[in-house]
């Protein structure tokens, strides 16, 4: 049996496959490198990967549309490729509520230009202000909330139209 | 032993803070009650407790905060006290006024010493007369804004403006120069009416570099006060603390002996009762001057427990049912031994402006192994929600030196695992190990000067995160329930991780 | 911190102490090397070390036992150093001249101190001669069984028969009588062949009644011995410590002070060097007499950590690598603080003469809370094999007071489960609320005194307890990765209950 | 849903019924006794039963043939009723093996009169020896080990014909 996946790393596609070719044994590729490797299930979830002889545990979870590893003590997030050349849009104009809260100020309206990094609306949330800022310098095309409104996590509150680069 | 101080006491608190007291009050031969809101129901704290009482509501203004429905509860549940916890009602004198008025004991200074010391103004003119040093500054503020305004001349910059009724960095703002006043002035007032529903600030200047240091106390009904000695907490965050140490690395017996006095003397002045805590911020001179007074058990209590060797609950039960400091403590050497540190884990992103995460911790495993602590309120599973503080767990580990506690803490670090949402865990080690860190060059601007811990590394994924990304799966097999054996296929084991299709069979 | 001694050091064990024994080793720097057996693969200790050198073999005489496969596996791995943990090899001289021989460094002390006292003859004679009080007895045993038989006589009845290379109980045997001697001694030659590989034995006095307390002491290479002071460790079955706790209810400044120096003066007439314990009987009179030196870290070495702040593990590796005991200690108040007791939860049915039980842990859940530790070998799933000793668990409490150690203890015994095969947990809590255990009324027959404490209520389980064994299969819903919810139907999940048909749905 | 078992308890049968009737609410009977009971899922096993307000959690396991009920920090041997009269067979005359060793001496033969609690045979295992007794008076009728005999925990060494009550 063959696990594959397709990551994207430093915007690239990274091709994984993990063939699990005997007990506890599986050989892996990731892009033209390739690695031997013994597993052992984990009491209470992830797993113990052997390389060269050296042994370190890798716990698994999901967070959005990304994947959280943990591994050897450290958490790395692991971006899935999703289709056909899928590593774009990063910098993206669309600002949307990191947790949900309540908007506090919007400071912007359609047809502003606004820097990257302005500074664009208020969330309250946790008892604390958060400013939201543009992730691109653009115009704003979208107003999608108002002082006082409860959004949820992710929702889209302002949407930039980038600036084309020269 | 002696009978329990209580038949039964209700722990107005929920997280890991109701879970460590609910363990204490058990240990003392007490039936501890607890109290959850709506979306508590089925949150870690609920599974301390012989006996919930559910309150309702879900924001904290409609659950923990609401002194009515806390009161009730205790008296549905027969209970002869309450325990406050920190945060939420336990600093409110309204409330300990309510519980003495129920006929129950509260357990927690007077609601008269809360009052003069949850008030900034009144606290600081109390550290005056008791001798005891003060930030030079304003604290009287009118709600007239212009008039502040003045005063922020009067008291010069940088200096920084505090909500009068605050605590844990809400409410506060740092002003660099003058034009910026006005906007952090009405920044600080929104937040604080929203935390505290009271707006009112007060201005100090911004003593700067200094350490955060402060001395735990704890007073019998006797007129009896004890120091429990210092805390290190400059390693902080949105004025916020995430890492507190004892003893402090450049506190000596002499230092340590005259901010013992002066903490002592305060507590003296205002007639404290039970445990409290004297902040103090400390110059590169070790001079020291009073902060303000948290009137309650602190966050960072175990690492007081941990080098003096008291138990904190157990004493602020035991005075609050009349005990004498020397009975409890009488003959103890409470010199501080060995060097605990703790970690706040937060459900937050440090390299986002620590902003604040929720979501579901789909896998929670603690650290553990002698000198390793894990004073935790959550589970694998648990929904962390926006209505409570993002306080996951905190870790404290006790080792016989602050070198060896660095390397404890950072081990222990290393095999936490709370995943699902983003988390300070990794931030965390970096701190621990940061060269700076090691050398206990600590002051409260910490964090601001070394922005890259908070960054992390731009360190792309290695290979074999991306193979254990496909393997990790295989090891839900190991599951308590799953007999621990490998599955005929894992398929289904990986169309289990949260929907995310993640392979493909070869063909 | 300064550089850490070695690189990488081989742990020649398993169970709790090698994973207690990898976690110290990784805090200071050096990546511990594990070993396993056949059956132990997959065993918990497997997890705590990055690098594992598989043995072979099935007993223990086939694995741990064997000199050459262990020094072969430190080879393989270049590791700097043995640490043997307890029991195996950790006492055989041939072992650490073998560690020795092979350029590598031996984590406890000399061959020849090892065989001084490994002897329980030679080490009487040492004992003796640095002036330390010993039983009167017999310790020239030459295979004859006549000539024994004569020398119980010159002893006088009762006496106690043990191997002379024994230790944790294996070849002692206790004789009452004159025509009792001759059955037990061939049972304890038998027991003592089986377990050392030496059927020799002495004979002692039966010093009655007693108490059995010990000292620890730490011995650097440049001849400074320390004493960490008493344990307590009068509570065994079959000879064997079950319950152990610093300090002794009876030991006072003046006793702790006489013991201690008397152990180390032993110390220091054999050129120890590194951890080791002189154990001692005290008589009613609180006179002491020594017993015998276990030349190794003992099982209960946390009690001692935790009531004296240092860490024996750190100091045994610090010790090894020729680290000064002035550098290590200097300067530290060693004096104990609070209150530690020790359980050993072992896989044994109490009721049935502590026969040891083997199988299948279906569900572990450990102890945690402040001032609880848990050193633990074992995890849910675990196979439980008749190979190896039957110690799961190490459960060790930490309070200000005895009385507060003891309702501490309690309650995290009430809140160890530990199911799938008989445990000594119940039985645990039963001594730990017995009142002659909480008031420190403690000697050697302890337990023998109260057969109840092993034989347990005769209560038939409550009604709650049989709808519990119907209700209880619902949690398996629970388990980490699957998703926390409740299931669509409970059928599965009962059914999954190890095969068994626990209902019947209504028809 | 109703979850049914029959315990014997004392020696006697009791019949225990569990009615899922509502979300996490069980109405259970227990011989005549009825109890109103909340249940909740505990983390990595057991369960939580709530009655009269009161919590206490339960995990379970099975050991042999029994079940292991752990409730409020106390350990439960339940016994299954296996078919009708099912409470038989009590002070046995088969003497097992209690767990894996080696069998060091067989003290009886065929034939020998054996007295109850008197020691039949010795075996040996993690390293300390074991004393076996007959469970009954009577006399032995199989001997099925000898010593230097490895044998399985349960296997049956010696069987002792039990001498009939007057």
């Amino acid at each position: 049996m063959t696990l594959k996946k397709t990551f994207v790393r430093d915007g690239e596609p990274v091709d994984v496959s993990v063939s699990l070719d005997a007990e506890r044994r599986a050989r892996a590729r990731v892009g033209t490198q390739a690695y031997d490797v013994e597993y052992q299930a984990l009491p209470g979830g992830g797993v113990r990967l052997v390389v060269d002889g050296v042994a370190c545990d890798a716990f698994l979870a999901t967070r959005g549309q990304r994947l959280q590893v943990r591994l050897a003590g450290t958490t790395y997030e692991l971006e899935i490729a999703r289709g056909r050349g899928a590593a774009a849009a990063a910098g993206s104009g669309v600002v949307e509520a990191p947790m949900t809260g309540t908007v506090l100020d919007v400071m912007v309206a359609v047809g502003d230009a606004v820097a990257a990094e302005q500074h664009v609306a208020v969330l309250s949330a946790m008892k604390m202000e958060h400013k939201l800022v543009a992730g691109v310098a653009g115009v704003v095309r979208e107003v999608r909330c108002q002082a006082g409104d409860l959004v949820d996590q992710g929702q889209v509150l302002v949407r930039v139209e980038p600036t084309p680069r020269e | 032993m002696s009978p329990p101080p209580f038949r039964r006491v209700l722990v107005a608190n929920r997280g890991e803070i109701a879970v460590r007291i609910a363990r204490g009050l058990r240990e003392l031969g007490i039936e501890p009650v607890g109290i959850c809101s709506d979306p508590d129901r089925t949150a870690t704290h609920t599974l301390a407790f012989p006996r919930m009482i559910a309150i309702g509501g879900q924001t904290a203004l409609e659950s923990y905060l609401d002194i009515d429905k806390v009161i009730d509860a205790a008296k549905r549940a027969s209970a002869d006290a309450i325990h406050p916890g920190y945060g939420f009602l336990s600093e409110n004198p309204a409330f300990a006024r309510a519980v003495r008025d129920a006929g129950l004991t509260f357990i927690g200074p007077t609601p008269e010493a809360m009052e003069i010391l949850g008030s900034k103004g009144t606290a600081k003119d109390a550290a005056v007369a008791a001798g005891v040093p003060v930030v030079p500054g304003s604290n009287r503020d009118q709600g007239d804004d212009a008039m502040l305004a003045r005063e922020a001349d009067a008291v010069g910059f940088p200096l920084l403006i505090k909500a009068v009724a605050g605590g844990g960095g809400k409410g506060m703002r740092s002003v660099r120069s003058k034009e910026d006043f006005a906007g952090a002035l009405a920044t600080a007032r929104r937040e604080a009416k929203a935390a505290f529903g009271d707006d009112r600030v007060l201005l100090e200047r911004f003593v700067h570099p200094a350490r955060h240091v402060e001395i735990q106390v704890i007073a019998d009904d006797h007129g009896d006060v004890v120091s429990l000695h210092e805390r290190e907490c400059s390693v902080q965050r949105r004025h916020q603390k995430v890492i507190e140490e004892a003893p402090s690395p450049v506190v000596d017996a002499s230092l340590r002996q005259r901010m013992g006095e002066a903490a002592t003397a305060l507590a003296r002045r205002v007639g404290y009762r039970n445990a409290g805590t004297v902040e103090f911020l400390v110059d590169d001179n070790l001079d020291f001057y009073f902060l303000e007074v948290n009137t309650r058990l602190q966050v960072e209590h175990p690492v007081t427990e941990l080098v003096t060797g008291v138990d904190l609950v157990h004493l602020q039960v035991h005075c609050a049912a009349g005990g004498r400091l020397r009975d409890l403590l009488g003959g103890r050497d409470l010199e501080p031994r060995g060097h605990a540190i703790e970690v706040r884990i937060y459900a937050e992103a440090p390299a986002n402006g620590y902003l604040p995460a929720a979501g579901r911790l789909q896998l929670v495993r603690e650290a553990s192994g002698p000198g390793v602590r894990v004073d935790s309120g959550v589970r694998t599973g648990d929904e962390v929600t926006v209505f409570y503080d993002p306080m996951l767990a905190k870790l404290i580990v006790h080792a016989p030196t602050r070198a060896e506690a660095c390397a404890r803490m950072a081990q222990a670090l290393r095999d936490s695992v709370y995943l699902g949402i983003e988390t300070n865990v990794d931030f965390l080690r970096r701190v621990v190990d940061d060269e700076g860190f090691r050398a206990g060059d600590l002051r409260i601007d910490f964090l601001d000067r070394k922005p890259e811990l908070a960054a992390g590394p731009a360190d792309a994924p290695p290979d074999l995160a991306l193979v254990a990304a496909l393997l990790a799966p295989l090891g839900v097999a190991a599951a308590p329930g799953a007999g621990g054996s490998r599955p005929a296929s894992t398929t289904a084991l990986w169309q289990s991780v949260e929907g995310l299709r993640l392979w493909e069979a070869a063909r």
